[in-house]
């Protein structure tokens, strides 16, 4: 299983803070995108945003990011801490 | 090395002390502190939120400063960034660094921020006179 | 505006109070704290002394603080200075800047320090092991 | 009269921290800078030197900045503040 985590205005938007995933036929992020967006138009159109930030095993990733079995990857807006 | 994130205020003077306490080695030390204004972003403030990713800030600003320690000469480093709920005038965040060169305490200081900024999974949602907003990411 | 040449001590915390008591404008600021190291240009120091050019000097730091609120937005800006015998340890000079951006926080503050170091009338000489020798500038 | 100062190794290497000049023939900074160079080579070395500072009424000089009479000069080595 791959554990997914959503944060800030994306966990508001999609209403979900976790779920998993079967890790079959996961290989990189953007396959976990892929499959998240046939969840709808709010889950494509959030899932696709151009300044989407995303992390494996908690450090920050890019779509094409290797992902494997048991990962823990997440999804979130640009940061705005400091 | 200390990085922390907490609920609870942190007290500038301590932490330089845990800066300069037995170092007898640095001859500069810098510190950062980040607070809570009254105006961001064309919104009147009453306070904020800051919501984290618990599992991964503290690696994201361990990383920052092992990147840091990689640039420049530095003697001690401290990191601190509150999470919860603050209120106006609230102290945000800490950075303190100590070392032999004021423009290395200087250089490390800023870049630790700039990256904070950047790649530490931190959100602010702003209590404002209009309501509730997540602030707007300033990334160039 | 804060400019101060003393002999006596000064206290960070207070210090930052001055600059963030009732200022819920600025959520920067930054700090730089100087104190006198052990190794110093191949030198053991066990202490030194600080001597200026008294009618010069609060005029000098006042102009270098005037120049940094020409550049940047600043909130407060607070130069401290001591004088006279400081030993291994011991605070030398305190700058202090507050602002509505970090940036410029940073870049007033170092360049007030930067400017301080090669306009500003003062002269360390250090008390070594091998006897007082007068501090050589850096001036590049 | 114009009066004179000089700090740290400069005043060391003098033996001297003040003095009044008359003004007359003192237009600027180098004609104080001759005039004291006649003193022996011990000041003749120390005022020629490559980076010796000077201030005049307390502001950051050069050797051509004008001097009035009734005003304060100082002479110092590069300042090692901060």
């Amino acid at each position: 299983m791959i554990k997914i985590l959503f944060f800030a205005q994306l966990k508001e938007t999609l209403d979900c803070c976790e779920l998993e995933l079967d890790g079959d036929g996961i290989a990189e992020v953007k396959d976990i995108i892929e499959l998240l967006s046939q969840r709808g138009v709010v889950w494509a159109k959030a899932l696709n945003a151009e300044k989407l930030m995303m992390a494996v095993n908690q450090d920050l990733a890019k779509a094409n990011t290797q992902v494997n079995d048991g990962d823990e990857v997440a999804f979130f807006p640009p940061v705005t801490g400091g | 090395m200390v990085v922390v994130v907490q609920q609870a205020d942190f007290d500038l003077n301590q932490e330089y002390q845990t800066l300069i306490e037995g170092n007898q080695t640095d001859g500069a030390v810098v510190t950062f502190c980040g607070l809570v204004r009254d105006f961001n972003q064309g919104h009147e403030i009453i306070g904020l939120t800051l919501e984290h990713y618990p599992a991964m800030t503290l690696k994201a600003l361990e990383k920052i400063e092992a990147e840091a320690r990689e640039r420049w000469t530095l003697g001690r480093v401290t990191i601190i960034h509150r999470v919860g709920d603050l209120d106006l005038g609230d102290q945000i965040v800490f950075v303190g660094v100590s070392s032999r060169h004021r423009k290395d305490a200087y250089a490390a200081s800023q870049f630790i921020m700039d990256t904070l900024k950047t790649d530490a999974p931190f959100w602010k949602k702003e209590r404002t006179t209009t309501g509730p907003r997540w602030v707007e990411s300033e990334m160039r």
